[in-house]
């Protein structure tokens, strides 16, 4: 290649790198932002309306309650305590044990016994496997 | 007496067949490399799980050239009364002479080795590595696009030295590409533009790759000044599920349409995601992940390293490709940098332009580099979920301008 | 000037290169369905493990063919100048000018696709299913093979259903055996006598499977009476671990012999299952049913999928397939459970028919919607494992009826 | 093909898939049956001939132990409590946080920490790592 | 009656096809050979991970000897008008009849059987071997390679009989090196120099590893004093961290390059080590030694044991195989425990004789077996570790002796 | 082959195999046993210098402390407590248990939870899998 070649050939090459990158991702940016706008818009909405559902039945069931602590039940409905797939054994030992640290004054119930996200996955694993045919 | 003749021999033979009389210069120059590269894999923790089996590769190979033989046949001549031991052996006859044609099986890596040669490995290992990414800060500031583009031109300026230091287009694309700081990448690239530097571009990716931490601060800090390194920028929205599910499905949507040469890596990269994202198919996303990219991981590791034989890889050009190389990583630093600073000006200050360097992926090197280098300012200050942005950027980035490349170069 | 020519050519040849030339609207139309299928995998669960790599695989083809493309060679005019560059290729002279011989890769799935087109894969599959599959109720209650094998008669009945639409012999072969429920075996037969429905297919077959819980409870209620579905079975006698280590070893010998068709998808099941029950060989049994099966079924499920492209899938074979594996699948349940009706008045009404309908396999799926629909009706009815005999059954029974398919119409 | 050649195929594929299928399967039936009863008598045979011959000499050797009590071990001698595999250190910190709940009234014995098939499995793994070549 | 006619040919001809017309007695004796060795590896634990896949290999090919079949091509004469329908085939015109080309694929085991045919399984088990041996004993006590050393005589002394009993030159190196009681190396040597005495070499091989336990306690007795055995030896200094991440890599730069043949086994060996003693590849080293090695030993004993036809297996040389190969191991036994005699001599009764037997190899067993007989003589005598040298030296000195027989004989 | 032929063969290779294994392996002792010196001397010097200058450091820092104590602290401190990776609720509930066992007469504190090794393997896997880069 002599040196025009050269020349021309690199120019080539950033020109259209440089263009082609650029309005490829300029492309994406515009893509994922708007499904993004449409998607959590379309969510927002959609969980509005489930939570207003919601409160609206506790109200109806039980008026004595205040208006505050059936607001925070119903946020707070997701967060319920990981305990599912560790033996109940397992859990009435720790209690026990923290029980019997604490003393009898303070009521002490486990909330959470957390997992590392390594093993829960093995146990889906295992769940599919024994539900899902090939 | 012929016993001791026919010992002779033996040792004779065994004597010329070995490495004493068949090594050069260049293959002890080769075991000692791979012995530096042993030393910063192990002891400096350079990237070791590619380095390493890439550094056993090329111990092996200049040990033991074979290795990466291909399958030969041999024309063995044999007299009438020998012929029905070879019985299963095509035949030919020239002259008064019968010859049997018997097949000798390729080297170990020879065969392994058809797996990066056919271009099937660096797909699969970004399916792994689809299914361990979060493109989660991705999704929530998709503006970082822009980022991991600005670091890819680094890749094309880099094209011109090579082009000018008197490497072929396609050559000078190969080295180039080494700027994208993505290893599968690179040798997806590499392998369909310029096999013969392969060694030499896989080992300059992966070194600067794990010297990230070292190459970039100097010239974040150089480019920036203290009050744009002290931004604290605000926390990123949360993005649900719906949205992280359809990304991968949009992504190689529209990349296999605007660039079908980068269909393969954004393809499978995003196939990864989807397996992880869509929560239903775990055991898949899991061997994908781990046991499949392992495996294929020791595979293309060691064979890229078998490449780097002393013939191949002890000449001027491999000098000229680390130095291009490391050009190449410094330039997509510089231009990530530049653009985090036009972003800052644009935003009215809410960027941070160190983020703009994790826009060279080197998942998550890079960010975490950026994390780094913002702390130092302001103690309180934490990039690295916003640098993750343009890193993963940075990974779409690299396989767009592999595509850009693939399709004018090929 | 030159410069700004030379950018428009390359602009001009990424746009011909692009999809946005060489697409029409059939692929656009297969995105669609393939978006389609990602949502029953992810949001309805219809067997995503499968479903989600199919949908995946006929996405990417639609988006990029050239990733199931075949390797070629191409011959490039060189001057004899030029020819020290190509010292690697074979060359031809044709009059004056010479010739390289260039080969060029395949497409990933061009690769990929090896082991499904060989028959490698669903006996890899077959042998993770055999570690993963408990025969013990099929043992305890051997006269469960009765209903594995009523459930088939829908692959032959369907058989004549396609040949009297226009099918030939062998697609017919391969279209009647969607209504044994089983993939690997579908494909497996596919393969072998009619590759180009092999999309239809197993699209056909996988979300029949998924729609087990929908089609059959109808039919199955109704075939029986109330008082049928009432029936509550004795428990099974317990299975030894011996029993347990002989059956697979006697089924392997007694299929193989009797139908060496059969051969390479019961033998692998049976190796499983060997392998599960040895207890001596744990680390391949995991392996086998896990690992082994898992790379398998990504590439299994991808390269499938990638053969359902526009122009072969968008055809009005593919309803009439749709419609007659449906067809299959309805009549394998009603076979299944009138000859559970049979067995009721045999015994005494000591069967309950409502076990027939999960001779279809689809395991354990069908297994289930027989305990749920009996349960219905009396809800002490546990017949879960009485309903996994005829479901391990149909599985033996498929690759039996495959035997037959292969050994007449092959 | 023709009408006449459609109906001659169908019918030879219904025919000769229907006989083979069930000819097969029937066949399976027979030798599935045959072999179970065999086994399974043979089995019988064998371990009431072992549970006599350990009755026996569990009661030549304690000859003052009332025959239920024998009997009730012999039986029960297979259901050891599934503890290997486990350090004996959790065994002991679970033993003692299960007593310092129950006081010092009741003798607690750990009968059975169990583990989740999946990690015995590895744990299998493991052993058979270390003790076979290959 | 047409009907009937066609059922009738139907019938007869699965009835042609099926093992009732093809097999032969030597196929039914095979078939009950496997299931002794079933029997052997389930309820007697001869090394099941192994002798389980080979013995359901041999049963299978000799049930379906089809398996093993390679692809072939058929002519099939084709009249014009049906040609539209071989659109995809090759066409040959001879005479006035036009021939279609129609390829079949070959059996599953033929695919399969592709990696221990081109050597590529060993070398690949020999990484998950290396990722799970400790070679701290033997770099603690290096005068353990006289030992491993020592156990090896037995292959060459085997060599002499296989020559005399009418083996050829290559026969005899395949089959003393079941001497080598290294079943990777044992098979790779076969495939080199002699394939086709494959089944017997690898079921003898495996089948005396399993007996080690059996076979070595006489002879060691026999050979030692009371007192010699009685020995209980010095604590084995510890090994550090750098000095196991060297040894790998002296190993093998000093093998490969004294004797190149046997490179790929010990390189793969090494680097398997490597991976696990640099401590920055764990996920490597674990897919190494667990599913990339189940996988492998899954595919190798299954088309390993599909060697062994009865035609092949059934023979005087697989007696003389199985005599040679239990003479063999005998051998390397006794030399490895005279040559601890000689230790003993030497280090002034430091070092007991019963460590030598563990040189044949056969890791851990032989070692365990050291232990035990060391330890009837004397309670308080621990073995194991100081047998582990040997024993891992014996997996070394086999690799030498095989890369010994491949430069001479092949 | 005539039996000349084999005898010679046979010698040949009996010969061959025997000086070729055994002057392998004896330069592999020779090798071995030389690195082997030559590192753990190396190794050795570094550690009684990096022990020193520990040592050294701590009595300029303590000089009350008696010299045994600062010795044993020296040697012990490559023996961490291996509690990294578990969480500290675990560790708290553990001790807890520990203690109310001991009652409150001795101090107890948690020296070392261990952590089978394949599970801290597959945590290693974990973090690799997060820091790491293709
Ligand atoms: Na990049
Ligand atoms: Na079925
Ligand atoms: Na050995």
């Amino acid at each position: 290649m002599d040196l025009l070649g050269k020349f021309n050939l690199s120019a080539t090459i950033l020109l259209t790198g440089f263009a082609i990158v650029f309005s490829v991702l300029l492309f994406l940016i515009f893509i994922i932002w708007g499904y993004g706008k449409i998607v959590s818009t379309a969510q927002t909405k959609y969980s509005e309306r489930k939570r207003k559902k919601e409160l609206e039945k506790i109200r109806s069931d039980n008026p004595e309650i205040p208006d505050a602590v059936v607001m925070s039940a119903v946020s707070e409905s997701k967060a319920e305590p990981v305990t599912e797939g560790i033996p109940d054994e397992v859990i009435a030992v720790i209690s026990a044990a923290v029980y019997s640290m604490y003393g009898s004054k303070e009521k002490v119930r486990i909330r959470s016994v957390k997992r590392s996200r390594k093993r829960s996955a093995w146990a889906n694993a295992g769940i599919l496997d024994n539900t899902r045919p090939f | 007496m012929e016993i001791l003749n026919g010992f002779w021999d033996a040792l004779v033979g065994i004597y010329k067949g070995s490495g004493l009389m068949n090594l050069d210069w260049r293959n002890y120059l080769m075991i000692a490399i791979a012995c530096v590269l042993f030393f910063l894999a192990i002891k400096k923790q350079f990237e070791p799980l590619l380095l390493l089996p890439i550094a056993f590769g090329m111990l092996l190979v200049n040990l033991f050239p074979a290795i990466v033989a291909g399958p030969t046949t041999d024309m063995i001549p044999v007299k009438p009364d020998e012929l029905d031991h070879y019985a299963n052996y095509a035949k030919t006859v020239i002259g008064d002479q019968i010859y049997v044609s018997k097949p000798t099986s390729g080297g170990l890596f020879f065969y392994l080795y058809q797996g990066v040669k056919l271009g099937i490995y660096p797909p699969l290992i970004f399916l792994g590595v689809g299914a361990m990414t979060d493109f989660g800060p991705l999704i929530a500031n998709p503006k970082s696009f822009i980022l991991g583009a600005a670091a890819q031109i680094g890749i094309f300026v880099t094209f011109i030295g090579a082009v000018f230091l008197g490497f072929t287009g396609q050559e000078a694309g190969a080295i180039g590409i080494i700027g994208g700081a993505d290893g599968p990448t690179a040798i997806f690239v590499t392998t369909k533009l310029a096999p013969h530097l392969l060694g030499s571009i896989a080992i300059a990716a992966y070194s600067y790759m794990a010297l990230v931490p070292i190459i970039q601060p100097p010239i974040m800090r150089a480019l920036t000044t203290k009050k744009e390194r002290a931004v604290v920028m605000e926390q990123l929205r949360p993005v649900s599920k719906l949205e992280k599910i359809i990304f991968p499905v949009l992504i190689v949507v529209v990349i296999s349409i605007l660039l079908p040469d980068a269909a393969p890596l954004v393809g499978m990269l995003m196939f990864g995601n989807l397996l992880k994202e869509s929560g239903v198919c775990d055991r898949l996303s899991k061997t994908a992940q781990n046991e499949l990219m392992n495996i294929i991981t020791i595979f293309l590791g060691t064979t890229v390293g078998a490449t780097a034989t002393g013939e191949n890889f002890l000449s001027f050009s491999t000098l000229k490709i680390i130095a291009l190389g490391l050009i190449a990583f410094m330039m997509g630093t510089a231009f990530g940098v530049l653009f985090g600073k036009v972003m800052y000006k644009f935003t009215g200050g809410k960027v941070n332009p160190l983020i703009g360097s994790a826009g060279v992926s080197a998942v998550p090197m890079a960010a975490r580099v950026s994390q780094k280098v913002g702390q130092e300012e302001n103690p309180g200050n934490f990039l690295l979920m916003h640098a993750m942005g343009p890193n993963v950027a940075g990974v779409i980035g690299s396989a767009v301008a592999a595509g850009v490349l693939l399709s004018v170069l090929k």
